[in-house]
């Protein structure tokens, strides 16, 4: 069953369409991540699906029910911010029962329903306390707990951990998901960080200009990515492009810059076609020392910078006309200048049509 | 390995008596004499006796103080027949000021939250009216407002004066609390949205908790407005409701034989009273509260 | 629950429009239908009570050939100019000596700023009896010596402006300079870290580059002031009452006593007129300085 | 009954005589005064006044000016009739000068009761002052020009001015009578004759009055009763000002002839205005309020009131009927020259308030700048006399 | 030749000790990094050098010369700030030359600076624009280029990058490291982010609470943390911990929760001791697979959770007691609940004493 359902969506700022006719069905239990970069509508369509902006056109159902113009409070959903915004007056326990409050649920039930969330959560020696005396983590959690008092089947998250350090932000990432382990709410959650869209996610919607590009499984986002903007969007340090042609005359073969690059070991969606196109192929999808020997391409170059990153190092190098990135193991001793020798895979390429940049 | 150290080390040395800072609190000095100089007069000049004022200079601090002035201010100072001083009109102020304070800011405090978290078709115009309004001379309005008090009944009441004063405090304050709202995270208004809060709840129960700086920047602009207003009190209302400042014209301008600087000094001193200590006790919040809601926008 | 229909818009977020109800009727009824009544009027030749006998300019001809108005607008003129700009550089300047991590920063504030807490009445009355010279400084300069000292702005025709002006900035400036100092301690400190490691010296740092940065703060604080000169009445009426002769006139003066003690309401509502279109030829460059140039950040 | 008074007499001597209306009133079974003073002159508090007629709480009595400052209110029927009260008290046959009644009369019918006579034509000389010059006290405008130097000599202000407006009309006004004539006066404030306005005659009395001006340098004062403490201690030879000084002489127990000299039409043409304060009773709702205010209404004119009221004021009573033994010398010339019927109406009575305002911010310009010519100044009035209405 | 030298600084708020006798020696040219969480004083040891703080004690030493009582702008820095600090009413140009016109640079030579600055930071177009028409990469050239100027011997640089979006921050990090190469200025790098540290710095300064814990390179740093918090600070996700014995009867092994770890191929500072003490591991120096049979140790474990992030994938499961976190590569199809064996060899261990947790 879907349990959040948007038809035909559109929202204008006054003469700006930020959201164009936009449709997404999400299953009850899903994990969806909203992911695009500053200003891509985001959190307008989080906001929309909340019913804090009023839609321009289309309709938006929860659980089966058009909730096109109900309140907010009204939909079902629950919503966690980027700043949290707890009220800062009110104490951690009154931060979670007033929603409960404004909805006139009994004493009684409040008070069970606030110890279950502080169990949960394990907040329950911060009840007394005020928003100011918590660290970033325990106020994200009482965050969540405001939504999980109130019982609701959808959780809406945006940007929750862009305000907290790395390491916290990792984390709590982790905790996040846990909970979604254990609650199987269906969660949507907007991030710019693909990070977190890619550790969280059941399903990644990447969005672009108020339009969603792709929506897939992190996996296939990653490997196979739709169009060049989500490829080169997907990926830190992200892919690399070669510009070149894609011949069909024998094996089909990528020709850029003087070379030849076999790819009928590469997963054509339609049958190959000869003409312009990208090609592109992720850092860590080049292979160096003796794997080269196996794979379907290689060539030989120079390093002209490295950045060891101690987990790994990125070395940066120049084939083909293109200063390309690849990733090599933190111990490699790769040094400025060393003479090194890559390779790569067909089978791990992507590549796409020239004009339409769609993938082939 | 401390004592291995040459040349220049540890704090630079500073001087006090730089010239730089005898400049700056030099000038700090004389400006504090130009902004006290006035008060230190009123004071003195209140606690001298007539003939002390007559023979001595203003500057000269009293021979002998006396309080006579005060009291005469206070309770005796006559204007007509009524030789009751500035204690009555005090109360009558009191009275205009704790109804027209709460209902202005209360009423303002309301429009700029409306203005800034509910938008709806129209607000920014109507705003745009309110803020022009803050510029049109009170003249121009002075007659018209005459007649609307007439139909409504309200002419010469302290409810009618209690209206002339929210409606001109409203654009200030409308402004102020609309910038201050605005400052404040859209988040936690729309979490309260999310969580069925409405205008009302959200108003009280998230709102106002927050606003305390802002609240008290409006409390000491209406607070010194309507306390010290004169010209409104004067015409829209009559003598059983006169305010302190009313009082205070009518106990200067009296002249009896000699004007009685001692008894004028007083008396202003005494009116200006309420709001100097509402300044010198929140002097500090007024200036965060400035910051919070007037710098910005 | 709802359903897909539309709810009509009028009454959506009903709350927040009835709440609005009290701006609403004050802006219109009393911004706007005040004003029209009051430009309605200035055309007929009211006397006590309001009449529509339209007699066309004429109230216009007779005020712009009163010399007491004419004085009052020059007063005005003049009152203004120096309001502004002495209110701005004094509390900017005042501002900066407080932003030099002074010591008693709090109490020189509150110094500054207490006049503000006194009305026009009593700030006229003060400076009305401070600046008298047979007991004012005047006397005791002289009676310290110095038998020529002259200081008698209040009763001279050509300084008396400059008299009130004087208790003008006393009980004005407090406020203008909180504001500043508020737009100072908003200001980046990097700025100031980046202009000492760029070597300029701290007035220079003031000058060209935190003033600019600190236009939004001077606009309110013009708009402040602005909208106080307009209406000047108090501070007059109590410190001189427009004397010596007519020499310190202002234009809402000319109001209250055409309308009250000259009896013609005519008179009266063809000089506010005038003062609400002096009012608008100062807010509509303000307006498009505001408006004009948010449209242009988008 | 409460009866709410507004008026704006405060000083001293005022403040003195409205205590014996208030009195009086207060005395008669129920009813109580209840005082709105308003300080600051009628500019100020004409204002309230009329706004709060006109805004519908009115209060119960107030005082104004008669003649042509009420007009309008009478007219848009604000004000209570009392023809009924006059008809019954035969106030035709009491007031004197019946002119006092005629300025409270429109349509036939009655408005207002008027209280008082108040001359404006008087100078007021301080003998101290002149004793200390060493210059005998002037007899006429003559002398006292003469005398002037005299007392700037011995560090006086020959002439003490206030600095309202009202007051450098007013000692204008006395000048015109008492220099021009009366002719000349009644040609340019009854007939609006802006010829004569013009007229070299007219230009004589501007003269003088730039003479005046120079004899008023130095009383660096603004309220009128200022003005004439300086005369009571001698600190200025004299003042022009109308019979109400003579309540601050009174205050400050000088006699007249022995402290201070009277000299009506600044001893050169004996004559006063009848000009004076009246009553008006704003029409109220109820029935028992508006008992109360013909009651006020019928006290104010009765004789005793009169005797006591005019007495503390310095004023003439407006009834000829009455003994006022006890006045004082001024009073009693002023007395004299009303029974001989040397009398000229006032100001108020022949001017609207719109064009004696023109004359009033004229004549304070005037008075102040020393820059405008005696010309100059002739030329703007004969301008403000052909407007007049 | 040290190119700023600090000895024995002392730095005081008030009654709060922010830097303790602190020693420091730079050389010429070297790109150092400070590093360290918020709070521990980066930023206050930078205006210390920079001169825009008062030192409370010690000396600072700028190219041979004691600098500790000169003015900021005598001292031979430049600086860029973490919000760039540009004027804002000024053009790009007016920014680069309002230092020197102030210094009364002549105006040809000031045109040669400014136009040599515009040329190595490639924003010869944008002289004529204001600030607020910048991108955030704009910028940060253009506060670099206020710096470049006026041709100093040592750059400071406050968190330039941390305003920023990753995207953009992994390509002008990049950048700064190309000037670097450039112009080969001594450069000091204050960030909180291990990633720029780590691909940036000559050599990293560990700080915390106002001490510098371990100054080094960023190899060194990464694979020899010098005590504990710095294991744990550098590496994300960070280094897993396991609390117990070391013993030299015999073989040396660590004794953890009844499992015996050799080590006798860790490479002691000094002799090995028995003793309490921390074993630390970092989660991509654990192995998985076919390799498991080369490592020094291994076990048998359950998988908990999968964090898939593309390029590699974070996988969390408990040993010894412990729960810990491995990275395995981006294309392992582990999934939650799988049985895996994994391992790890004593040479990549750290091994920290109990009391002290200093590397041992
Ligand atoms: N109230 C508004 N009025 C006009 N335009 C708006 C408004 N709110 C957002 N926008 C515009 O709509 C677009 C989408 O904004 P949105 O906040 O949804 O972006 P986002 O994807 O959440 O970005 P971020 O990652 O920065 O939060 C932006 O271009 C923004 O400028
Ligand atoms: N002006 C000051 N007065 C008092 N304490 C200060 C002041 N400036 C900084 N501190 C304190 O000094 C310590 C170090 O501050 P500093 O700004 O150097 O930290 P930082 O390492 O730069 O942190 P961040 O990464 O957050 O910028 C902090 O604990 C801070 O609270
Ligand atoms: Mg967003
Ligand atoms: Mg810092």
């Amino acid at each position: 069953m879907t349990s959040v359902s948007i038809k035909n969506l559109d929202l204008n700022f006054g003469a700006v369409k930020v959201l164009k006719d936009l449709n997404l069905d999400i299953p009850e239990g899903e994990f969806l991540v909203l992911l695009g970069s500053s200003g891509c509508g985001k959190s307008t369509l989080l906001n929309c699906i909340a019913g804090l902006l009023d839609v321009s056109g289309g309709q938006i159902h929860i659980n089966g029910e058009n909730v096109t113009w109900a309140q907010p409070n009204e939909r079902g959903i629950g919503m966690v911010f980027q700043s949290y915004a707890l009220y800062p007056q009110m104490t951690v326990e009154g931060n979670l029962s007033f929603g409960l409050k404004n909805a006139k649920v009994p004493k009684a039930e409040i008070a069970k329903r606030v110890a279950h969330a502080a169990e949960v959560l394990q907040i329950e020696p911060l009840l007394k306390r005020k928003p100011a005396a918590l660290s970033g983590g325990q106020r994200q959690r009482v965050a969540i707990g405001r939504a999980l008092v109130r019982d609701v089947d959808v959780f809406l998250f945006d940007e929750p951990l862009s305000n907290l350090d790395a390491q916290l932000r990792a984390d709590l990432r982790v905790e996040i998901k846990r909970l979604h382990h254990q609650l199987k709410n269906t969660m949507i959650y907007v991030t710019h960080d693909q990070v977190e869209a890619m550790t969280l996610a059941d399903r990644i919607a990447i969005m672009k200009g108020g339009l969603i590009y792709q929506l897939d499984s992190p996996d296939v986002i990653y490997n196979k990515p739709c169009n060049k903007y989500v490829a080169e969007f997907i990926g830190s340090p992200s892919m690399n492009f070669f510009e070149g042609e894609i011949t069909t005359d024998g094996a089909p073969m990528f020709v850029t810059a003087g070379h030849s690059i076999p790819i009928s070991n590469y997963e054509f969606i339609s049958k190959p076609a000869a003409g312009k196109g990208w090609m592109g192929i992720r850092p860590e999808h080049i292979v160096t020392g003796e794997a080269v020997d196996a794979a379907d391409f290689a060539l030989d170059t120079t390093v002209e910078l490295v950045e060891p990153m101690g987990s790994d190092t990125i070395v940066w190098c120049e084939i083909m006309g293109v200063r390309i990135r690849l990733r090599m193991d933190g111990q490699s001793k790769v040094r400025d200048d060393d003479k090194i020798r890559i390779g790569f895979d067909a089978a791990r390429l992507s590549l796409f049509e020239k004009t339409t940049e769609n993938r082939i | 390995m401390k004592n291995n150290l040459t040349g220049p080390q540890g704090p630079k040395p500073k001087k006090r008596m730089s010239p730089n800072n005898i400049m700056l609190y030099g000038t700090l000095l004389l400006v504090t004499m130009y902004y006290l100089l006035p008060l230190y007069v009123m004071v003195t000049t209140s606690l001298k006796g007539m003939p002390e004022i007559r023979l001595g200079n203003i500057f000269d601090l009293p021979v002998e103080v006396t309080f006579e002035p005060w009291v005469k201010a206070w309770s005796t100072a006559c204007t007509g027949l009524n030789c009751d001083g500035l204690s009555r009109g005090f109360m009558n102020s009191v009275r205009i000021l704790i109804p027209s304070a709460i209902l202005s800011i209360l009423i303002a405090s309301v429009n700029g939250y409306a203005l800034a978290n509910w938008k709806f078709k129209g607000s920014e115009v109507f705003f745009t009216i309110l803020i022009f309004g803050a510029f049109i001379p009170y003249q121009v309005m002075l007659y018209p407002i005459v007649l609307i008090l007439k139909n409504l009944g309200l002419m010469g009441s302290l409810w009618g004066l209690v209206l002339v004063h929210t409606i001109f405090g409203m654009p200030i304050l409308t402004l102020l609390f609309r910038n201050y709202f605005t400052s404040l995270p859209d988040e936690l208004f729309k979490a309260a949205r999310v969580d069925g809060a409405g205008f009302w709840g959200i108003y009280f129960r998230v709102m106002l908790p927050m606003s305390l700086p802002i609240f008290v920047v409006a409390m000491i602009i209406q607070v010194t407005g309507i306390w010290n207003d004169f010209l409104f009190g004067v015409i829209y209302t009559k003598p059983a409701i006169y305010p302190m400042t009313v009082q205070l014209n009518n106990i200067v301008n009296s002249v009896q034989g000699v004007k009685e600087y001692n008894v004028n000094m007083a008396a202003t001193l005494l009116t200006g009273l309420v709001p100097l200590i509402l300044y010198f006790a929140s002097g500090k919040l007024f200036v965060r509260g400035i910051a919070a809601g007037a710098v910005k926008g | 629950m709802a359903d897909a229909k539309r709810p009509n818009q009028l009454f959506r977020n009903l709350n927040a429009k009835v709440a609005a109800l009290p701006m609403i009727a004050t802006a219109l009824v009393i911004f706007v239908g005040c004003t029209v009544w009051t430009v309605v009027h200035s055309f007929t030749k009211s006397k006590l009570l309001p009449k529509l006998d339209f007699v066309g300019l004429d109230q216009y001809d007779r005020l712009w050939s009163t010399n007491k108005w004419l004085i009052s607008i020059e007063n005005l003129a003049i009152f203004g100019f120096f309001s502004l700009v002495l209110s701005i550089s004094i509390g900017f300047f005042l501002a900066t000596l407080l932003d030099q991590k002074i010591r008693f920063e709090n109490t020189i504030r509150t110094i500054i700023l207490y006049p503000f807490a006194l009305s026009f009445v009593v700030t006229g009355l003060a400076w009305q009896w401070i600046l008298n010279p047979d007991f004012g400084i005047q006397s005791v300069v002289r009676s310290m010596g110095w038998e020529s000292f002259n200081f008698d702005p209040l009763y001279n025709q050509d300084l008396v402006i400059y008299g009130i002006l004087i208790a003008a900035m006393w009980q004005g400036t407090g406020l203008i300079m909180v504001l500043m100092l508020a737009g100072l301690r908003g200001i980046d400190q990097d700025i100031w870290k980046a202009s000492r490691v760029d070597g300029i010296p701290r007035w220079k740092t003031y000058i060209f580059i935190v003033i600019p940065m600190m236009k939004p703060v001077f606009i309110t604080a013009l708009v402040l002031i602005a909208s106080g000169i307009v209406k000047v009445y108090d501070l007059v009426v109590a410190q001189t009452n427009g004397g010596p002769g007519i020499a310190s006139e202002v234009p809402a003066k000319y109001v209250i006593e055409s309308m009250f003690k000259n009896q013609n309401l005519g008179q009266a509502f063809a000089a506010s007129t005038m003062m609400l279109v002096t009012v608008l030829i100062i807010l509509v460059p303000y307006a498009y300085l505001e408006f004009g140039g948010k449209r242009r950040e988008k | 009954t409460d009866l709410e008074v507004t008026h704006w007499w405060t000083s001293g001597g005022e403040a003195a005589a409205v205590a014996e209306f208030a009195e009086a009133f207060n005395a008669t079974e129920g009813n109580t005064w209840v005082d709105g003073a308003i300080a600051g002159g009628g500019g100020v508090a004409r204002g309230v006044i009329v706004s709060r007629i006109l805004g519908g709480d009115p209060m119960h009595a107030t005082q104004l000016n008669h003649g042509r400052q009420a007009e309008e209110l009478v007219e848009a029927g604000l004000m209570l009739d009392l023809t009924d009260v006059a008809t019954e008290g035969g106030w035709r046959d009491i007031v004197h000068p019946v002119s006092l009644l005629d300025s409270c009369t429109l349509d036939g019918k009655i408005y207002c009761v008027p209280v008082n006579i108040h001359s404006w034509q008087w100078i007021w000389l301080s003998h101290k002052a002149y004793a200390d010059a060493g210059v005998p006290v002037p007899a006429n405008w003559d002398e006292f020009v003469a005398s002037a130097p005299a007392l700037r000599e011995a560090g006086k202000v020959p002439l003490a001015m206030g600095q309202q407006s009202w007051q450098s009309a007013g000692a204008f006004g006395v000048m015109n009578v008492a220099i021009g004539g009366l002719d000349l006066w009644t040609k340019v404030n009854v007939d609006k004759d802006a010829e004569a306005a013009a007229s070299p005659e007219m230009l004589k009395v501007f003269k003088a009055a730039a003479d005046a001006r120079e004899f008023a340098v130095g009383s660096n004062v603004s309220d009128w009763n200022l003005a004439t403490a300086m005369v009571i201690n001698g600190e200025a030879g004299g003042q022009i000002m109308g019979d109400w000084a003579q309540g601050e002489f009174a205050v400050a127990e000088q006699v007249a002839g022995v402290d201070y000299t009277c000299l009506p039409g600044l001893g050169v043409n004996e004559i006063i205005s009848t000009a004076g304060d009246a009553f008006y009773f704003p029409k109220q709702d109820d029935p028992e309020i508006e008992a109360a205010q013909k009651e006020l209404a019928k006290l104010l004119l009765s004789k005793e009131v009169q005797v006591d009221f005019n007495l503390k004021k310095g004023s003439l009573p407006v009834r000829g009927d009455i003994d006022l033994s006890a006045a004082n010398d001024c009073m009693k010339k002023g007395l004299e020259i009303l029974a001989a019927g040397n009398i000229m109406p006032g100001g108020d009575q022949v001017l609207s308030p719109d064009t004696s305002g023109q004359i009033e911010d004229l004549m304070v310009e005037f008075w102040n700048d020393t820059s405008i010519t005696a010309e100059d100044a002739q030329s703007r009035y004969a301008e403000i006399i052909a407007n007049a209405d």
